[in-house]
Parts: C-alpha cells; structure tokens; sequence
C-alpha cells in the first residue's frame, strides 16, 4: 500500500506565527493531535498541517492546486472557493456562531452602533467579519456607504485604534485584548445578538480526495468530530482553554471570547438548518455587496453522510442541539 | 619584395559620421605588403594610420573596398594578425605579467610554457619587477611596454604595430627597436609599424608609406633599400629620412587645415592672458 | 584612508548611539506613547527574555539558511541572466522588455504562483528569497556589463578571445563594482523578503515571526527586538559582502 | 553560442544594420510575451493549472475590458500612479543626494552607512507601527514607504556610481581647481550616470513593489489593492488584470528611462 | 635665471608601495626654477619624471621635503599652476570645445570671452573642425592637442607639461612647439615640461635637468644657453643635445634593472614561435 499524507490547512494562524490556532474544535483538532492518534497505527499515513498566514486566499489556493485535501476555513472564503468552481465539501460545521465584537478608540465618543455614521471604521475585507459587520450595521441602518472604511488587518487595527487613527473597529479576540488592556472600549459583540449576526466555518475536504479515500474521509471526521465532542463538555473548560493557549492567544481572552456561551453551542459540528441558511444568506449578501461575483450553488456542496455516520458510530446523537433556520432551537 | 603578397590593402576606403556630417578618414588606400616585409607608415596626426591598422587587423570591417591576408579576405580578427594598440589598453584588474599573458590565452600552450614566455617578454621590455603590479602603479612608459610584450607574446604572422615606442625615452626606445628588428629578422614576421619618428620609420623599414591628411591618402612610398644591420647614423639613412620628412611637410602644405594652421597664432592669443587677469 | 579603523568605527556609532539616546529620553520623559515607543529597558528584557527562553537564536539560524540558500539562488541565477541580456543582442531583445515589465509586478504578486509550483514549504520561502535578490543582481550586472570600456573590447577581440573568456576576462570583472552594489541590494532585498516570506507563506520556523508577533500582540518592545536582530545581521552580512567586495576590486587605484 | 553572443563592438556592422534592427528587434520584444500567451492560452485550455489559479484568457480579456469600460481601471491605475510618483520623486531624490553625500566623503560614508544599512535592512512592516504614531495611516504612510523603497537603490547605485569614477578624471578637476559643485556637474555626475540610472531602475521597481505592500495595508483603492483584494477575493482575473497594467505601466516607464539616459550619454550612442 | 626662484623643489622624496614593498620613485630631488624659466626633464621611463609634475602641480601631497611656488609652501592644486597630462584626460561625456572650455571653468570670464578664448586655442591645436566631436572620435594625436588646449587656455603662472607632444609628427609637433615657445615668451609663464625627444628639450629649455631611474634622482642639469629664437639645425645646439643624450646613457647604465637590460633578449627568445607553431 503506498504512503499517503494528508494535506490539513488551516485558515489562520497563531500568535508568533505559530502553528496552532483557538476558538474550534479543529484547533482542538490540532492542538490535541486527533488526527495524528487516529491514524497512530497506519504508518503510511501521514498529517500533514499547513496554517496560513493569508487565511482563506491561500486555502483556496491550496485546494485549486490539489495541495490541500481537508482544510478549515471561514464562510466567505470558502464561498468564494466555491463560487469559482472549486471542487469541494462542506464536511463538518468548526467554529460556527462565532461571535464578531465593535472596539471603538478611546475618547471617539462613540457609544453606539449608530454613532459609527460617517466615521472611520477599520474591518478586514474579505474575511468571515466582514459579511457579518454589513449585516450588523444593515440591522441598525446603516451601509457600508455611510461609513468610511478602512481595510485593516487585525495588527494595524490594534495599532491604528491604540493611535486612534481610526474611530473603531470590528473584529475578533484581539479586540478584547485591546478593551483588556484598556486601549479601547468594546461597544458591541454580535454574542447575545441574534444568532444569525454571527460567523460561521467549517471543515471543507477535497472532492477527488474524498472520492477516492472515503474511508480515509470518514476517519478523519471521526477525529474531527471526538475533538468536537471534548471541546463541548463543559468541565473540560478548563483543559480546552488552556490547549488553545498553545496557540498564544492568553487564556483570560479566551474566557472572554466563550464567556455567557456553552461550549455545545459554539463547538458543534452539526450542518443544521441554521448553519446552511446563514451560508446560504452570505452567499446572496456576498453577491449582493460585490465579494462574490457569480451566484454561487450550495446545491449538493454539504456533504453531511461522514458527519452523520461519525456521530452515529460515536454515540453522539442528541448531544448537540440542532438549530432551525430562524435561529431558533429545533424541538427535536 | 623577396616573397609574395601577405596583406593585400585594395581600394580601400573609410568613412565616419562626426556630427552628422561625413569624415572620410581613409580614402582609396591601397598597398601590398609582402610576407616577411617590415612596412612603417609616417603621417600626420589624424591621417588614418590607426584607421588603417584597425581594418589590418580586422577590427573594423565597414569600409569600402577590400583587404586579404595570405589570399583570404580578412572579415574579422585572427590570432595570425596581432596588433599592439596606440595607448596601452591594459586590463586594469589585472596585474601586468597577467596583462601580458593574455596575448597567449588562446595560444594552446601549457601552462609552464606560457610562464616561460610572459616572463621572458617582461624582461624583453625591462618590466620583469612589475609583473606582479596593476596598471594604475605603471609610469606610461612602462604601461607602452606592457602592451608591447602582450603584442609581442604571441608571435603572430602579421603585427601591426600604432606608434609603440612614442613613450619611451630614446635610450629604452632604441633598445626595444633592435630587439624588434632581431625578433623580425629571426622570425620573419611581416611587420606594419606606424609611427611619428621619422628616423625610426627609415631605420625599421624596407618601405616607409608617407600618408597625406583628411582624406587619409597615401602621398609617396620610400623605398629604403639598405641592409641590415643599419647604421642609425649612416648619411644613406639621414638621406632617406629627409626625403620622408620633405614629404611629410609638402603633404602638410597640401592640407592647410590639418595643420596647426596660421603660424602666427601666438601673438594673437598673446593679448589674453591680460585679459583674463583683468577680469580675475 | 589614513582614518584610522578605530575612527571609522567610533563614527559609525555615533548616529545609532545618539538615536538610542533621544529614544530613551522621549520615552522616559513620556514624550512619546511608551505603547508605541518602549523604554530601552523593556527592550532588553525582552530580548533576554526571547534570547534565554524563546530560542531567538535557533529561530534566526532557520531565516539564516533561508536566506543565504535563496540569496545564491537568486544571484547565480541573475549573474547568468544579466550576462546573457547584455551580451547577446537577440536575447536582449526577445527577453529584457517581458523580465522589464515583470519585474515591476510585486513580489506578493507572485505569491500564488510560486506556491503553486513550490509548495508552501520551505522551498517555496527559498523561491521568494531568491526571486528578492534576483532582480537588483540582473539590473546591476546588467549596466555593469553593458559598460565595459569598448577600447578592451576591441583588445579581446584582436586577441581572439571566445565568449567564456569576453565573459571572464572583461565583462565580469569591468562589471564588478556594479555587480557589488547589485550584491548589496541583493542582500538587502533578500532579507526582507526573509522575512517576508515568513508573513505571507504558511508558517515555519524563523526570526521574522519575532517582528510579526510583536506587530499582532501590540507589543513594541517584541517588534523592536525583532527589528534589532533583523537590522543587526543585514548590516553583518552586508558588511562581509564589503569585505569581499574591497577583496575583488583591489586593482582599483585608492581614492587620495 | 558564439554568433549569439555577437560580438559588442563593430562599429560599422553596427551602424549599418540599425535602421533593419530596430524593426526586427522591436518585434523580437514582443515574442516572448506572444510566447507566454500563447503557453498560458494551451495551459488554460489543457486544464494544466487550475482555471481559478489561471484563468484562461479571454476571461481575464473581458474583465480588463469590463473593468476599462467602467472606469474602474483607470481610476485605480490613476491613484497608484500618483501614489508611485511622488513617493519615488522623494525617495529617488532624497537617495541621490544621500548618495552623492555618502560617495563624495568619506567622513559622511563612516557616519551615515552603518545607520543607513541597518535601516534599509528592516522590514516596512516593522516600522508600520511606529510611523503610524507619527503620521497615521493616511497617504503620507503610504508615500513615506514608497518613498523608502526609491530611497534604498537609489542611494547605494549613486554613491557606488561616484566611486567608480575614474581617478585620472578627478585629477583633472583637481588641477583645474574645481569647487565641490563643478566636480559634480562636470565630473562625478556625467561619470555616475549609468549606475544612477540603475539605481533609478530599480528603486522604480521597488517604489512599484512597496506600493503592493502597502495598498494591502490601508486601503480601498490603487492597483496594489486591487491585487491584494482580488486574491483575498479569488479573482485571479483582476489579479492578471492588475499585474499586467503593473508591468505595462512599470515597463513604459523603463522606455522613458532608457531614452533619458540616451539623452543624457549622447557622447556613448556613437561610441558602440 | 633672471628672476627670482619661481617653483623651489627641496630634498623631495616620494615612495610608493607596489605590492609591499616599497618603490622610491623619487629621492631627495631639489630643484629651483626661476620665474619665467623654461625647464625641460628628460630620463628613462619611469624615472619618476610624471610623479614630479604631480607633486609641483599640487595633485599629489604624500611626500618628504618641501615644495614652493612663490615662496609659498605647494599644499594643493592651484589655479595658477597648470598641467597637461601625460595622456590626454579628455571626459569622453563632453565635446572637445567643452573639454577644452574646462579649463576656463573658474577663470571668471563672461560667456562670449570664454567661448573666443575656446575657440582660439582649438585653432591654435588645428581641431577647431573638430569643436562638436566627441573623444572617441579622434586620433590619438588629435586627443592630446585637445588636452594642450585645455592647459593652456586659461594661461597659468607655471605651467607643467608632461610629454606634450609624444603622439604628434614632426610637422605637427614642430608647429607646436614653436607656438608654445611664443605663448611662453610673450606671456611669460614659467614652463616645466617633460619630454623624451632630447631635440624638443635642447631646443624649448632654458636648462635641461636629465634624471637617472629608480630611485628617481637629478643625475645632471645642462645649461642651454643659446639665445631664441633657436636654430633647430645648428651646431650649437646639436653640441647640447648629444650632451644630454650622453648624459642619458650613462643614466642608463647606472640603473641596468631599469632599461629593457640583455640587448641580445631577442635572440634568447628567438626559439618561441616555433615553439608556439608546434603546440598550436
Ligand atoms: N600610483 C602609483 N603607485 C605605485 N607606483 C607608482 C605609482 N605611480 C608611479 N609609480 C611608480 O613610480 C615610478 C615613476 O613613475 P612615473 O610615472 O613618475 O614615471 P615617468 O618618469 O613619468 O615615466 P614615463 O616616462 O614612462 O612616463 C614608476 O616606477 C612607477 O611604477
Ligand atoms: N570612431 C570614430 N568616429 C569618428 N571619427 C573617427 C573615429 N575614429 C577615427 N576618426 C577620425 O578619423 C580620422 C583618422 O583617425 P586615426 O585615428 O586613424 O588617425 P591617426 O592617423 O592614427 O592619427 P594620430 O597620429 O593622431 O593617432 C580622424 O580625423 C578622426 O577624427
Ligand atoms: O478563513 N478566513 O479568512 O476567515
Ligand atoms: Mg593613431
Ligand atoms: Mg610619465
């Protein structure tokens, strides 16, 4: 049997660049070495992890040069991917509901959300935050139009807000580090908000590989979703903080970014009906604001039968609550 | 004129665009020069002897008319035709035995033997405690020899030789024109040596070629038919020598332009000086 | 060049030790952010603290590799390229307009491409090292060669020289001041896009993540221990590039 | 090989085949890229890269087209050209006379070039930060870090240029008794002007380079964005877009450049 | 010797490093030149002559012993000390007119005298055809009058010549020399000039200072004192120059490592070509 290494990536990176990321049951994944204790005892298999700087681009690169075959990536990324062909599954929900916060610079005067109109407001374009930034600011009226955007990354967001060379921003935990640090003010958090506010990713394969590996497929799901499952058990809370801590991010922002969240319902890999709505809405807002150029076809791209099975054989139905599409919990 | 024709010069013509108007540096030149033959060529300062040397040589090929060496039409440089340049013309990353090592680069020879043979020439021109110096630490004099002894390393079939010796002191002069008459004589290397000495022209050659200015023609060709060894101060020699010279200066007369001009020219540029300390 | 070493030396650091100077001073009279601007004594905690604990040096060594493996790449390659351009006519005419036109397009631009043939590994960031060093070094040779003086030309040419020994024996050496600062750029070039190269590929080991870590955790004194380090072996590697550099043109007659 | 190599240095051939060599070789230029088309027209057409990595021409044609028609092009082009322009003014500039400075004296060299190394060699990003403080992430970020690209070339082609000078034309000045100007203009300058010319080349390139970084850094418009954005975007389409206007407008330039350096080395055209 | 010491060379000694070791080009040399002298130096390549000028002209300070013009102690160039190089230095980015213009570059004229002055002197070097051409585009002949132009245009106090007329013919050169001695003799200017024709410095000095090589020394100064203008054929002044070349070599005897050294190199390397012919 001749040696196979499968291609993980991973649509961000951690702090000093290292290998490891937070905040999903794929960085469990990692952190915890799931794939590489599921495939201990097949030494033709080899894991092979790549975690990308350039985020989503990348991995979309890698899948289009057969250079990846599973990867994690956010919502519109993988959209995109999807949007110009690339011949993909939607494996496993990994991340899903994250929560987007809104830092304004201190003394900006800003308390909120409406009082962003016509100032200077940071966001990375592009990425699974800035889809849910519009809708955000859609929810209060306002457009991208009514404010002035500036296309930030998350280091020149925190350092332009420290120097206040921008009013505020949207973004993720460095924000909260920010507020921690008391360079800036959290105003809002889409966490609490309507669930649909929030972001969402996934665990994408590659179609020929998933073809011609089925098996190989459903154990890496299996992997994928045990590590979902430790990452949902709430006395783990502790331990699961402190794994993601591999990746530099400090554990009391952690706490922060799941606080007033059960671990259940930001770690669960289900493709519920929640989760194929919210895709299905950023794909028409994508299109909608000019990130996605053509329509892009959901149809047949959610590949559920690995998930469903890997549940199945692990015991797992029931465990994570299933959401409708209005967000609100399906009365199983 | 014992042996045959070796470089056969016919019709030649060159011309050059300075400033967009024509310069015709060459003019319907023509000469044979037989094998073994040590020609000199005298003329006024840009008459075309350079020019001339270049077509020899190969160098320059966009002329009117045609130029043969041992039967062939010359289209390009060749190691049987060597040329010692009028400036130096040394590589000045390299030392000068290096220098002179070049003219046997493509000599197939062994390395000893090139050894030999660069050192040999470098005491040929008296250089031999400078093998290991760059050019910028030579006197020019002493970068002339250089050039020399790379011309000379290679003992080519045909040299052409551009005023080699202009640099040097009369004693070191005369010394390496004998040495060259010797390694003529012995190796019969046909020989085509420009230069402004007059007396050096009528001791080195069988011919001396007078050539008249812009356009660059030849005036008068003096046989010098005295043997060898010469005497530099033969009356036969000085004879010859004023018949070059009075054909020299009649060719000057013939192209007034040339010349420095008016003579007169001194006194009246006498009145600047004045001036120009009046105006400091 | 009567400057004695010593003297030279004392110059050279007396810019660098007066900025030191006036950024201690503004960041102990609070003149400027200590968050954007930290004390000198931070600095060399972290430092410490990134040298004792965080294996610095090992995280160098890897960029040091990368760097010098994808510096020779990219200067052997662009010698070659610039001898050819500026020696053969019909391959300066088939090939300078498309590389002057290329070689306007950004380095990131080539990104997708080069990890699409090279992978994302290591041998991809070798690439874009190489590719950094390759432009300065081709534009370099290039006007080097192209000056050679015509009168040597001409001597190679009466001598009969073939290509390889125009090449060796003129153009080369002719073009070696140039080449030089061609090198000089090189190394510059080739360093940042080191760096780089640890930004914008996937990850791996190396120095330039010091300075990206710094830059994302807000954390100045890391950044400016980064950009300590970094400057720090470009100005060594430069200054043995100087050393070689004055080795090889010590034909040329000294200033007076 | 040797007939490749043609030999550099025949005057006359030279001269005579111009006029039918400058026709022959201005074609000659457009081979290669005639060549890579049509390799990437097959590529694309074989499916030997992936179409959302290489996307076949035509599309890449339509969206240029598309892209002109509405303007869009030429406005991002229009910003980057401005931002390119007068940060490579400053930087070119502010590195020539670094440049002349440093190659002039000695005493300047020993206390500028350590400094100078050690800034040149570290990276924009990690000044971002601090420069920002200073000067926020407005336009003059982005035109000091193009600046700073045109800076770095600049000043080591010139001062190696001053250096290379040949001594036996210094001396001439010398013995003329020439002012620290008059040896510039008449010497050091004239005698500097192919390595400055290099210099000029290429921190033009690197002002082009830099701007890439530094439109991916705070922006929403110029061609670096549109670079930056269309990958972030999977639009490999705008990407080639961008990256040929880059190097149309990168290699215009560098025809603008060469006929200035013909203008000003007259005395070298006729010499070859 | 008329007037005061013009130019006063003492006990100069110059050495230079050519690979490590060192190499006097110059030892413990005096020499007082009176204001409006003519001195001529002549020696064997290399002797140091072209060092010499340099240390009078200012551009070279490295030496021991001391050096005056005018009771002032030489610390730099001046503008009232000239000189024309050994070779002609043209910038090969300027026209001849511009180059020769150099020269005027501070002599704080207005626009229209330079240009006249410019003009003037091209005549008086027979290139004012030539004022538009670049140097590559003429002779070596036509290069060095370009470069006298240049030195002499703006009419120093003391003028320092080296080989100024080595690449010219006789007529040329004739034409030259005597235009200089008139610029010389109505103006003034006190001229050293170095030469290796022992006729030319016989003929144009008021004295002749004949230097021996290596360590560069004054082996003998002879008076010339034949009134001007001169008979160039004149027996008088054919006695000094066989004075002067006896003088010579002499020199040249007492320095053997310097002059080309075996007369009889030729024949010893006489063998070559065959040798050459073989492994070819
Ligand atoms: N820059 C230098 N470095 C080292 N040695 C030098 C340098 N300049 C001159 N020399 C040496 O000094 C000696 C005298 O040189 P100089 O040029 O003065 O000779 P010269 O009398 O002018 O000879 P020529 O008649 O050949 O021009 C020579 O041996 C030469 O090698
Ligand atoms: N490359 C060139 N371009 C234009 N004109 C040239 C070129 N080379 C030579 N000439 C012209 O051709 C004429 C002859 O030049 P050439 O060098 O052959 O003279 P020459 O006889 O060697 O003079 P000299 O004794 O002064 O060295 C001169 O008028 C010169 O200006
Ligand atoms: O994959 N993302 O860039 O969010
Ligand atoms: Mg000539
Ligand atoms: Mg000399």
């Amino acid at each position: 049997e001749e040696p196979i290494v499968i291609h993980v990536g991973y649509a961000a990176i951690g702090v000093d660049n290292r290998p490891y990321s937070e905040g999903t049951s794929a960085a469990t994944a990692r952190a915890g070495e799931y794939l590489e204790k599921e495939f201990a005892n097949d030494p033709n298999i080899k894991i092979e992890w790549t975690f990308f700087k350039g985020a989503g681009p990348a991995v979309n690169e890698g899948f289009a040069n057969d250079q990846l075959d599973f990867a994690y990536q956010g919502d519109l990324p993988s959209l995109i991917g999807r949007a110009t062909g690339l011949k993909t599954k939607y494996l496993l929900a990994s991340g899903a509901r994250k929560p987007l916060y809104l830092a304004a610079a201190k003394a900006s005067g800003i308390k909120r959300i409406e009082d962003l109109k016509g100032r200077k407001i940071a966001l990375q374009r592009g990425t699974n935050g800035h889809l849910a930034a519009i809708k955000v600011l859609a929810a209060h009226g306002l457009n991208e139009r009514d404010v002035q955007v500036v296309n930030l990354d998350s280091a020149g967001t925190v350092a332009a807000l420290t120097s206040k060379d921008i009013d505020a921003a949207f973004g993720d935990t460095q924000l909260i580090n920010l507020a921690a640090k008391g360079a800036a003010d959290i105003i809002y958090t889409t966490k609490g908000d309507d669930p649909r506010f929030g972001r969402n990713a996934g665990v994408i394969g590659r179609q020929a590989f998933i073809e011609a590996h089925p098996e190989i497929t459903q154990r890496v799901v299996d992997a994928f979703v045990k590590a979902a499952k430790w990452s949902s058990d709430e006395p783990n809370r502790p331990a699961l903080f402190e794994l993601w801590h591999k990746s530099g991010t400090p554990v009391p922002i952690l706490e922060e970014y799941f606080s007033n969240d059960t671990l259940a319902y930001r770690n669960s890999p289900l493709i519920d009906d929640l989760l194929v709505s919210q895709y299905k809405e950023q794909a028409v807002k994508g299109k909608e604001f000019g990130l996605i150029r053509r329509d892009v076809d959901l149809n047949g791209w959610f590949e559920p039968k690995y998930l469903n099975s890997a549940i199945e054989r692990l015991g797992l139905k029931d465990f994570w609550q299933s959401y409708g599409a209005d967000g609100k919990p399906h009365a199983s | 004129m014992t042996s045959s024709t070796h470089i056969e010069i016919r019709s030649v013509t060159r011309d050059f665009q300075v400033n967009g108007s024509k310069l015709t540096a060459l003019d319907d030149i023509s000469l044979d020069v037989a094998e073994g033959e040590f020609v000199t060529i005298v003329g006024a300062s840009g008459c075309g002897k350079s020019t001339l040397l270049r077509l020899g040589a190969g160098l320059d090929t966009a002329y009117d008319g045609s130029i043969a060496h041992a039967g062939k039409r010359v289209t390009g440089p060749s190691l049987d035709r060597g040329i010692v340049f009028q400036e130096p013309r040394l590589f000045p990353w390299l030392t000068v035995g290096r220098n002179v090592a070049l003219g046997l680069e493509n000599a197939g020879l062994g390395k000893a033997e090139k050894k030999r043979l660069v050192e040999e020439h470098l005491e040929l021109v008296g250089l031999s405690a400078f093998a290991d110096a760059y050019p910028h630490q030579l006197s020019g004099g002493m970068a002339q020899r250089a050039g020399i002894a790379r011309g000379l390393v290679n003992r080519p079939n045909v040299l052409f030789l551009d005023e080699p010796f202009g640099a040097l002191d009369a004693i070191t002069k005369t010394r390496l024109q004998d040495e060259l008459q010797d390694i003529w004589a012995s190796e019969r290397i046909t020989m085509i040596l420009v230069t402004h000495d007059v007396e050096e022209a009528a001791y080195l050659g069988d011919r001396v070629v007078v050539m008249s200015p812009r356009p660059g023609r030849i005036r008068e060709i003096v046989p010098v038919d005295l043997p060898r060894p010469r005497d530099r101060t033969s009356a036969a020699l000085s004879k010859i020598r004023n018949r070059v010279l009075e054909s020299l200066g009649t060719t000057t007369k013939a192209g007034p332009q040339q010349s420095p001009g008016v003579p007169s020219k001194a006194r009246k540029v006498a009145g600047l000086r004045s001036a120009i300390a009046a105006a400091g | 060049m009567t400057v004695a070493l010593s003297a030279r030396f004392r110059r050279g650091v007396t810019l660098p030790v007066l900025l030191l100077a006036a950024w201690e001073v503004s960041a102990r009279t609070g003149l400027a952010d200590p968050r954007f601007l930290p004390s000198l004594k931070d600095v060399a905690l972290t430092a410490k603290r990134e040298i004792f604990d965080n294996g610095l040096f090992a995280e160098l060594g890897f960029s040091l590799m990368r760097n010098i493996a994808g510096f020779w790449i990219g200067t052997v390659l662009g010698i070659a390229l610039a001898t050819l351009l500026a020696l053969s006519r019909p391959a300066d005419r088939l090939i300078s307009p498309t590389f002057n036109g290329m070689k306007q397009i950004s380095l990131l631009a080539w990104i997708p491409l080069i990890s699409v043939w090279f992978g994302f590994g290591e041998q991809a960031k070798i690439v874009f090292v190489a590719l950094a060093a390759f432009i300065p070094i081709v534009l370099n040779t290039y006007e080097g060669m192209r000056s050679a003086p015509a009168d040597l030309i001409e001597v190679g040419r009466a001598l009969k020289f073939t290509t390889r020994q125009r090449i060796l024996r003129i153009h080369l050496p002719s073009a070696m001041p140039s080449i030089a600062t061609g090198v000089h750029l090189g190394l510059i070039y080739s360093w940042l896009a080191t760096v780089g190269a640890e930004y914008f590929l996937a990850v791996g080991p190396g120095i330039g993540g010091l300075v990206i870590a710094g830059r994302e955790r807000f954390d100045m004194a890391l950044v400016m221990v980064g950009v300590f380090v970094l400057g720090l072996v470009g100005f060594s590697l430069n200054r043995l590039a100087y050393a070689l550099e004055s080795y090889l043109l010590r034909w040329r007659p000294r200033r007076t | 090989m040797a007939a490749f190599f043609e030999a550099a240095g025949d005057a006359g051939i030279r001269m005579a085949r111009r006029r039918r060599s400058r026709v022959v070789f201005g074609v000659a230029g457009l081979v290669l890229p005639a060549a890579l088309l049509g390799f990437w027209w097959v590529a694309s057409a074989k499916g030997w890269l992936a179409e959302q990595i290489l996307p076949p021409p035509f599309i890449v044609y339509e969206t240029a087209r598309d892209m002109i028609a509405s303007g869009e092009l030429l406005f991002h082009a229009g910003v980057s050209l401005r931002r390119v322009m007068i940060g490579f003014a400053i930087g070119s500039l502010a590195g020539l006379c670094l440049g002349i400075a440093i190659g002039l004296s000695q005493k300047i060299e020993d206390y500028v070039k350590p400094l100078f190394l050690a800034f040149a060699q570290i990276p924009t990003l990690g000044w971002i930060p601090l420069l920002m403080l200073f000067v926020g992430i407005g336009e003059t970020l982005k035109i000091i870090i193009i600046a700073k690209g045109a800076l770095v070339p600049m000043t080591l082609n010139t001062c190696s240029g001053i250096r290379g000078v040949l001594p036996k034309y210094v001396e001439v000045g010398e013995a003329l008794c020439f002012g620290r100007w008059q040896r510039l203009r008449l010497i050091v300058l004239p005698g500097a002007v192919p390595s400055i010319f290099t210099g000029v080349r290429y921190g033009l390139t690197h002002s082009w380079t830099s701007l890439v970084g530094v439109e991916l850094l705070a922006s929403s418009e110029g061609l670096g964005y549109l670079l930056v954005w269309g990958r972030q975007m999977f639009w490999l389409d705008t990407v080639i877009v961008a990256m040929i206007v880059i190097g149309l407008v990168g290699f215009a330039m560098d025809k603008g450049l060469d006929r200035t350096e013909m203008l000003i080395q007259r005395w070298k055209r006729q010499e070859i």
